[in-house]
């Protein structure tokens, strides 16, 4: 047999013993991790339910400012879902090879995002254990929920975004399961053999597997666009001054693709350095992704400059004061923390040998995790601190349970993130052999 | 965890739908009968009415308590919950004022003496029985008496049945009855009348008959005489004959904002306006009332010195004389702080002089209703009698409803003197610096637990009956004295009540006694009282008439408070609640001062400010106002501020100003809650001007959803700003009304007041100040309507944006979403604590926390006129539903009522050249139409 | 396999308990047993027996919100006379020896947000025993309904009446 | 009595599976094992196009319709103005329904393609046959095949 066969062959092997190593007894670094995480989800844990014992209040809302820290987390984590979805669907349907190397990381980190998310809108409610009124159930009182709000579309939309990720996330570790039950043992294998519904892979099994796949994919790819833009509308379709605008779903998409790429990366670099995967991660694909993050930024930079040129050319007066004030007003620290974040350091990304940097990429990924966060913050709270009558102008205060449950979400999707890591196979093994052969 | 958290606890697990927001709380509750039913029918559920009268102010309006029978867990009893004026009551008319709305709240004062106190030797109280009280007070009155002691008896002013009574125990006992002390006597104005007119008395000064009003200085609409009264007035003038109205002030003032025009003139020089207009007014052809023989010593004044002295430009002056001289029934009111300086009674006199001048007097100017102050005494007075306090000769001090320590100034050492009484008895409803001195205490009741009468003015007599059995271990004042006379042998009669009762039968008869009692009041047309002018006193006067000095600055001037009055109704939280119109500052005390002094001695707002004169200081965070003169520093009285000045022996005022203080910034950063976001429109046309509709706002917003309909009823509003005085009443009404919580100033320094009514003050440079009243619009294409997720907010049939609080779930998205910010959110769990839960109003239900609340025109109120209607088979009347800030308003600037009923004064004024709605440019379609302010030269 | 077995019975049985658990816990949080009144008063013997119409003692059911509950005189009037041997007239005689009012245990309660008019339903013709069953048969009255919102709803749909949430909420 | 074909080699395996078409083994008495997907051996076998794509589109459909249906049917049934829109706004639906279809979309998709290609199997949950990475034809011949349980 020739020499590139005979490669390919010991490929397949190399890359299930690599991957599968993962999960292999974790080191000293990764129980720390794992601590800090946990207790970053307690506290914020212990800290709702202290905010659901003695009222709404502590969390730093005021009047007018009704939407403070839990709602700009709630957007900041779907945006983080959504490159999860872009690159395991949007790419597979566009067929770019580099996807097999982050996907499987990226739709965890999708379905994980979103079930953080989805704690926010519960957290945020006056009376969080009457949240099941917003879901439509037939109820002794003949009453249902009211369609026309925008929050009742954000239910629909997580919530499917939640199950459809969930299903394509497990639907693509089928046949990875099936490899990783031959070499778990003990409960472990039961497990696998279990997850993996014993699959085969016969020739059947593989034709539906293809369709399925690609139909998941091309539903997923509509969804992440719509769930956004639906996100977005919670704000566009107010009447609040900095919300009302018609450039917010394309906008929001945007950034929320912008923000999971750069989740993606300040994720997958660490963990190509512990798992010792630069085989299978390599500079190209880097390179490719960090052009996602730069176009996406270049995106979201355009639209801040048409959302203040609209206002301003607008001679709309409410707008007007609203982005001077957002600009110039007492947020301005965070509006430009935001500017430098999103729209300046990723130009760096122009530089080839920047885009190939792991560490710059790892920083900057970084900061644009918090810039993204801070421009969620700053459309939420400059636009309702300033809003039609100047009487009610008025500023949110400062809340360490908000801070504290922001935290906490942090540590919930990590301590997920990490649990992910050691249980289930971190790169589509099958899809990397396809592409090998 | 108790069945209720247990349920919330599996809804938040399961999610079970079997929870409904309908449940029922398996809190064991019990109905309780009577054993015996109660002479006055009381059907349950339905509301009682009682009309008696107010106390918090001697205004002395007549107010109509509406009370509930309530039943807490083993008691059943009558409790009031909401005041309101007596319809046709001569000096309310129906309307009440912000203290009076708020005095229901010192009925259920937690913070009330509950049982008599009196003084350990360690200075500690410790609570006796009635009876040991009663047994101290004689035992104290023989004892100075076998010692030949003097016994004194201060009050603050009484009227009708107590005075006699007052004055049948003093005589008993003789102990010396002084005269009633209060801050505001206007003994200058009094004083004055008796030197020209031989009346030693306040009239009755008829605004509503006027034409052209000029005041000075008077703060007729916060604590001058009877506010209420006046505010009523001007509506009325306003609407009959057309009221233009002038006011000149040094300071700032919310009547000055209310008037047409305000003119600032120089403190203390009110006096060569005033010689000016009386001048000119001689001057003018058409004769004045003024005998050339006075007429001809009225010194005439140069322009330029007027201009000089005054500080008012040459327009300003002439403006004025002009109007005074083309107006048919003009009428000048000086008082508050003109009267309370040096030249007071200059002030007073000159008034009276141009009012004879102009032939006010007996019409406008009306002595025959004058106003019940003939026992008020004289600041001097008070400062005499200090002065006669001593250790060995004085007694038995009797301190009726009256808190001298903390209302007199510092300086006259009141505190000192009044300790050295041998024993000092107090009759007070709550805990005051006085108290504090006394030795022993008797807890009064609130005047809606109490029998008593109340002489206003020349006559009127107002009852004064209870709504409510006593609710503390308290008795009224009435009782008290009976009492301790009946000990002493001396039988009144067996109770206050029926002394009332007696006295008025001896006036006015038998058989007008249960109308009496049915109405609340009784009135008379008094005999008609002609006043002479007193010639060789008007010669006098003007022959040795001195010029006042300018005052030396910096310059500080203590302001009357709209909220405190005295600072008498300081103790009352909802009032501190509520924030004052012109700085929109809830709690705490503060100096205004305006920016270019702040500038000059660079004071930025909230720095804590030391000012001090001679020993006297104070520690207060400065406020930059606009409209205030150069080094003129304006505190309010009320709390720790209360009128330091000097006394003007010829006035027998207290001075209002204190001259050359010295300022010092202590370097602290005092947090105040100033509740607005900005004092300027942001050129949003607020209150937009010109008045009439713009072009623009007329035409109808353009939808792709047809419109929907509203059958018979569709509920709006109108507010004429040419009316609103901002007086805050309506704020304090609808608290009441609806149950609205108190949360303190920690809350209010975020931003979260619960008011669902604010007044809005803007202030302008071109404008001026205006007023603003926002209250939930009611918008029929309302923004925060399709953004609820579970439809607890939505357009009901009737035009009314619904708020079911119950099915809330608290997403605060209808909040963010109101373009106005009218809804308020309950942050925290608000507990109504004894007695406070005997004051909810039963028709509206008490909010949880996490539950947005707003205002919904006082739905209860809707619901029940509906109730009523369909009884007797019609349709809702026009003007029959009120909301509690519509029915308060002492002007009649709210009007509420069905607009699709074409014949319906709201539908009327809605369509007036001057209504206008706010943001109409957004398409929300509001229910509230305003009425535009009209400028002062218009 | 035994093991899968095992762990699938176990989670049957879980979720079947739990489901026990919840309408358990329903029933009794809406159904509940008639109290023990301070004074045995039936509502048999009054009205099946006597013949007394409802509005005899409860007047106020067509003039307010709430019927009311007679005062101890209205019984004493013919309790003075009628059955003064039997051991709960005693009771009743001595609450009004010493004029003590009697503290019954309210049956059907409504939360604070519920506006409720006696006197629009009855003169609506609305039968009292649509809502409190047949207490002519009841010695201890028991409360028959759930007095949920969905009740009202279905009964206001039925008869026309209006359903805007603002008519019953406030 | 039954015969087992291991292959390292994509290439070999799809020679061999050609001739053993060819010397008339019947598709339905061998059964194939891959590692991960081969487009040769659809054509070879020449399945039909699967019936996923119906069952998907059938989901969708119903997503859709229920959609529009479950909203205008809960705004009828309490009829409450909010924002002075009508009862039945479609613009606000469009989105229920648009989401109500990829759900229901994608959960049958999946659905379907578990009862398609026979899965869960419990059979192969309890003892999988494992082939690491080799393509495997197994060709039985009618026999029970409890050889491989056993062990």
């Amino acid at each position: 047999m020739n020499k590139a066969i005979s490669k390919a062959i010991e490929f397949r092997y190399r890359i299930e013993k690599d991957v599968l190593a993962a999960m292999k007894k974790p080191h000293i670094q990764y129980w720390i991790f794992l601590f800090i995480s946990v207790i970053l989800f307690v506290t914020g844990m212990s800290l709702w339910y202290y905010q659901i014992k003695t009222g709404m209040g502590v969390s730093g809302k005021t009047h007018p400012v009704g939407w403070y820290m839990y709602i700009t987390n709630f957007v900041f984590w779907v945006g983080i879902a959504h490159s999860g979805t872009l690159i395991s669907a949007v790419l597979f349907l566009f067929r770019a090879g580099f996807r097999s190397s982050f996907n499987r990381s990226a739709e965890a980190m999708t379905v994980f995002a979103i079930m953080t998310a989805g704690l926010f809108p519960i957290i945020h409610l006056g009376r969080p254990w009457l949240f099941y009124w917003l879901l439509p159930y037939p109820n002794e009182r003949l009453l249902w929920v009211n369609f026309k709000s925008p929050l009742i579309w954000d239910v629909f939309a997580v919530g499917t975004y939640f199950t459809v990720s969930l299903i394509f996330f497990y639907v693509g570790m089928i046949p990875d399961l099936a490899i990783a039950r031959r070499y778990a043992t003990g409960w472990k294998r039961r497990l696998y053999s279990f997850l993996s519904l014993g699959w085969q892979g016969t020739p059947d099994q593989w034709r539906h597997y293809n369709r399925l796949y690609m139909f998941l994919a091309s539903f997923a790819t509509p969804l992440v666009v719509s769930v956004h833009s639906v996100v977005s509308w919670d704000f566009a379709m107010s009447i609040i001054p900095g919300w009302h605008t018609t450039i917010f779903a394309p906008y929001f998409v945007a950034g929320a693709i912008f923000s999971g790429t750069a989740m993606v990366i300040t994720l997958v670099v660490p963990m190509r350095k512990f798992f010792s995967l630069e085989k299978y991660i390599t500079l190209d694909h880097f390179d490719s992704i960090a052009k996602i993050l730069l176009l996406t930024s270049l995106i979201v930079s355009y639209s801040y400059i048409v959302e203040f040129s609209m206002a301003f050319y607008g001679g709309n007066i409410f707008e007007m004061e609203v982005f001077r004030y957002r600009a110039f007003g007492d947020f301005w620290i965070f509006f430009a923390i935001m500017i430098i974040c999103n729209s300046i350091i990723p130009l760096f990304l122009f530089i080839r040998k920047l885009r190939r940097n792991i560490k710059f990429l790892f920083i900057s990924s970084l900061f644009v995790n918090v810039g993204m966060w801070m421009e969620r913050f700053v459309i939420i709270v400059t636009s309702l601190s300033r809003d039609f009558d100047p009487y009610a102008w008025g500023l949110p205060s400062f809340s360490t349970v908000a801070i504290g449950i922001t935290l906490g979400s942090f540590g919930m999707f990590f301590m997920l993130f990490l649990i992910f890591v050691k249980v289930l196979p971190i790169l589509s093994i099958t899809e990397l052999k396809e592409v090998h052969e | 965890m108790n069945r209720r958290n247990f349920m919330k606890f599996l809804g938040f697990i399961t999610g079970s739908t079997f929870l409904s927001s309908c449940g029922i709380d398996k809190g064991l509750r019990k109905i309780i009968s009577y054993a015996i039913p109660p002479e006055k029918e009381i059907i349950p559920g339905e509301p009682l009415f009682f009309n008696t009268t107010c106390t918090e102010c001697p205004a002395l309006c007549g107010i109509q308590v509406k009370a509930y029978e309530k039943i807490f867990d083993t008691e059943r009893g009558i409790y009031p919950v909401k005041l309101e004026g007596i319809p046709d009551h001569p000096i309310n008319y129906g309307t009440l004022c912000i203290r009076g709305q708020a005095s229901i709240t010192r009925l259920y004062n937690p913070h009330r003496i509950k049982d008599p106190l009196i003084k350990e030797r360690d200075g500690v109280f410790r609570s006796i029985s009635w009876d040991q009280a009663f047994q101290t007070i004689i035992s104290e009155i023989e004892k100075h008496k076998a010692e030949k002691r003097y016994n004194f008896f201060i009050s603050s002013r009484t009227t009708g049945s107590l005075s006699l009574l007052i004055d049948e125990f003093c005589h008993e006992f003789n102990i010396k009855r002084l005269p009633e002390f209060e801050i505001y006597n206007y003994s200058a104005i009094r004083k004055a009348n008796s030197f020209l007119f031989g009346k030693y008395s306040i009239p009755h000064y008829n605004i509503k008959d006027a034409d052209f009003l000029l005041t000075m200085g008077a703060d007729i609409f916060e604590t001058f005489i009877s506010p209420v009264s006046h505010a009523v007035q001007f509506s009325i003038a306003r609407k009959n004959n057309n009221l233009k109205w002038f006011h000149v002030e040094p300071h700032l003032s919310l009547t000055g904002i209310c008037s047409d025009k305000r003119f600032t003139i120089n403190p203390g020089t009110e006096i060569y306006l005033l010689i000016y207009i009386l001048t000119s007014i001689q001057k003018r052809k058409i004769s004045s009332n003024i005998p050339a023989s006075v007429g001809q010593l009225i010194p005439s004044l140069p322009l330029d010195i007027l201009k000089e002295k005054t500080g008012l430009k040459e327009e300003e002056i002439l403006l004025i004389r002009d109007a005074y001289l083309n107006s048919k029934r003009p009428l000048i009111i000086t008082g508050g702080v003109s009267t309370r300086s040096g030249s007071g009674f200059e002030v007073a006199v000159l008034s009276g002089l141009i009012n004879w001048a102009s032939g006010s007097i007996g019409s406008l100017v009306d002595f025959s209703r004058e106003e019940n102050y003939l026992r008020v005494g004289t600041i001097e007075e008070f400062v005499n009698f200090l002065k006669t306090i001593d250790e060995n000769n004085t007694g038995l001090l009797f301190l009726l409803k009256t808190d001298p320590v903390s209302i007199f100034p510092q300086h006259l050492g009141v505190k000192e003197k009044l300790i050295r009484a041998r024993f000092k008895v107090s009759l007070s409803d709550s805990f005051n610096e006085t108290t504090k001195i006394c030795d022993l205490i008797l807890p009064l009741s609130h005047s809606l637990e109490s029998w008593g009468d109340a002489n206003p003015r020349r006559g009127l007599v107002n009852l004064i009956q209870p709504a409510t059995k006593t609710i503390f271990n308290t008795k009224s004042h009435g009782d008290i004295i009976i009492e301790i006379m009946k000990r002493k042998g001396k039988v009144v009669s067996e109770d206050f009540k029926s002394f009332v009762m007696s006295n008025y039968q001896k006036r006015y008869g038998k058989d007008s006694l249960n109308m009496f009692i049915e109405k609340g009041f009784h009135e008379e047309n008094p005999s008609p009282v002609r006043v002479s002018f007193n010639e060789e006193n008007a010669q006098l006067f003007l022959r040795k008439l001195k010029y006042p000095e300018a005052m030396k600055t910096p310059l500080l001037i203590l302001s009357p408070s709209l909220r405190f009055f005295d600072g008498r109704s300081f103790d009352l939280e909802l009032l501190k609640e509520i924030p004052d119109p012109l700085s929109t500052i809830s709690y705490g005390s503060w100096i205004s001062l305006s920016e270019e002094t702040a500038k000059k001695l660079n004071i930025s707002e909230r720095d804590e400010l030391e000012i001090t004169k001679d020993q006297w200081s104070i520690r207060v965070p400065a406020k930059i106002q606009k409209g205030i003169g150069k080094d003129i520093f304006i505190v309010q009285i009320g709390g720790p501020i209360n009128y330091s000045g000097m006394t003007d022996p010829r006035s027998g005022e207290i001075l209002s100003y204190i001259e050359g203080i010295n300022i010092r910034k202590t370097g602290k950063n005092v947090s105040i809650p100033i509740l607005s976001g900005s004092m300027s429109q942001e050129g949003r046309g607020i209150i937009p001007y010109p008045i009439h509709r713009t072009e623009n706002n007329k035409k109808h917003k353009e939808s792709l959803y047809p419109e929907h309909k509203h059958e018979n009823y569709r509920w709006a509003m109108t507010i004429d700003l040419d009316l609103c005085i901002g007086c805050s009443a309506c704020v304090a009404a609808c608290y009441i009304e609806n149950n609205v919580p108190i949360v303190g100033i920690n809350e209010h320094l975020k931003g979260r007041e619960m008011s669902w009514i604010r007044v809005e003050p803007f202030y302008d440079e071109k404008d001026g100040i205006r007023f603003l009243l926002m209250l939930c619009q009611q918008c029929d294409y309302a923004p925060c309507e399709p953004v609820c997720p579970v439809y607890a907010t939505y357009h009901n049939p009737e035009g009314i944006n619904a708020q079911v609080y119950n099915r809330c779930v608290g997403t605060r998205y209808c909040s963010n979403n109101c373009p106005y910010k009218v809804r308020r959110f309950n942050w925290y769990p608000h507990e109504w604590e004894f007695p406070r839960d005997r004051m909810l109003n039963p028709e509206v239900s008490v909010r949880q926390a996490g539950v947005m609340e707003k205002c919904t025109f006082c739905i209860q109120r809707i619901r029940r006129a509906h109730d009523i209607a369909k009884d007797e088979g019609r349709s809702i009347r026009d003007g029959e539903v009120m909301p509690a800030c519509a029915q308060t308003c002492p002007t009649r600037a709210i009007t509420f009522g069905n607009i699709l009923d074409k014949n319906s004064s709201v539908y009327k004024l809605s369509k007036s050249d001057r209504s206008y709605r706010i943001f109409e440019q957004l398409g929300t379609e509001p229910s509230i139409y305003y009425l535009g302010k009209r400028r002062g030269d218009e | 396999m035994r093991r899968s077995l095992v762990l699938a019975t176990i989670s049957c049985y879980a979720s079947i308990f739990s489901i026990i658990f919840l309408s358990i816990g329903y029933y009794n949080y809406y159904h509940d047993g008639p109290p023990i009144q301070p004074i045995a008063f039936s509502h048999r013997i009054h009205v099946a027996k006597v013949g007394l119409p409802c509005n005899f003692c409860h007047v106020y059911a067509d003039k307010s919100k709430n019927a009311g509950i007679p005062h101890i005189q209205k019984c004493m009037d013919c309790h003075r006379a009628v059955a003064v041997e039997k051991p709960e007239i005693k009771k009743l005689t001595s609450y009004w020896e010493q004029r003590k009012p009697i503290e019954w245990i309210k049956i059907y309660k409504l939360p604070d947000h519920v506006y409720f008019s006696h006197k629009r339903h009855i003169k609506k013709g609305v039968e009292c025993s649509q809502c409190h069953g047949e207490v002519q048969v009841m010695d201890r009255v028991r409360r028959v309904r759930t007095l949920k919102m969905g009740w009202c709803v279905r009964c206001h749909r039925v008869n026309d009446a209006p359903t805007d949430c603002l008519t019953c909420h406030k | 009595m039954k015969k087992e074909y291991l292959f390292e080699d994509k290439h070999e395996f799809v020679e061999k599976l050609k001739d053993l078409l060819k010397k008339g083994v019947p598709v339905d008495r061998m059964q194939i094992y891959l590692p991960f997907p081969v487009e040769e051996v659809e054509e070879i076998l020449g399945r039909p196009v699967s019936k996923l794509n119906f069952i998907t589109l059938l989901g969708a459909i119903t997503g859709t319709i229920t959609g529009f249906g479950f909203t205008a049917y809960t705004v009828l049934s309490r009829p409450l103005i909010t924002g002075g829109k009508p009862l039945i706004s479609i613009p606000a639906f469009v989105i229920i329904a648009f989401e109500l279809t990829i759900l229901f979309g994608s959960i049958t998709s999946f659905l379907g393609f578990l009862s398609l290609s026979r899965l869960p199997d419990i059979r192969r949950i309890l003892n999988p046959m494992e082939f690491d990475n080799r393509f495997a034809i197994v060709i039985d011949d009618g026999e029970d095949d409890g050889k491989r349980d056993e062990d």
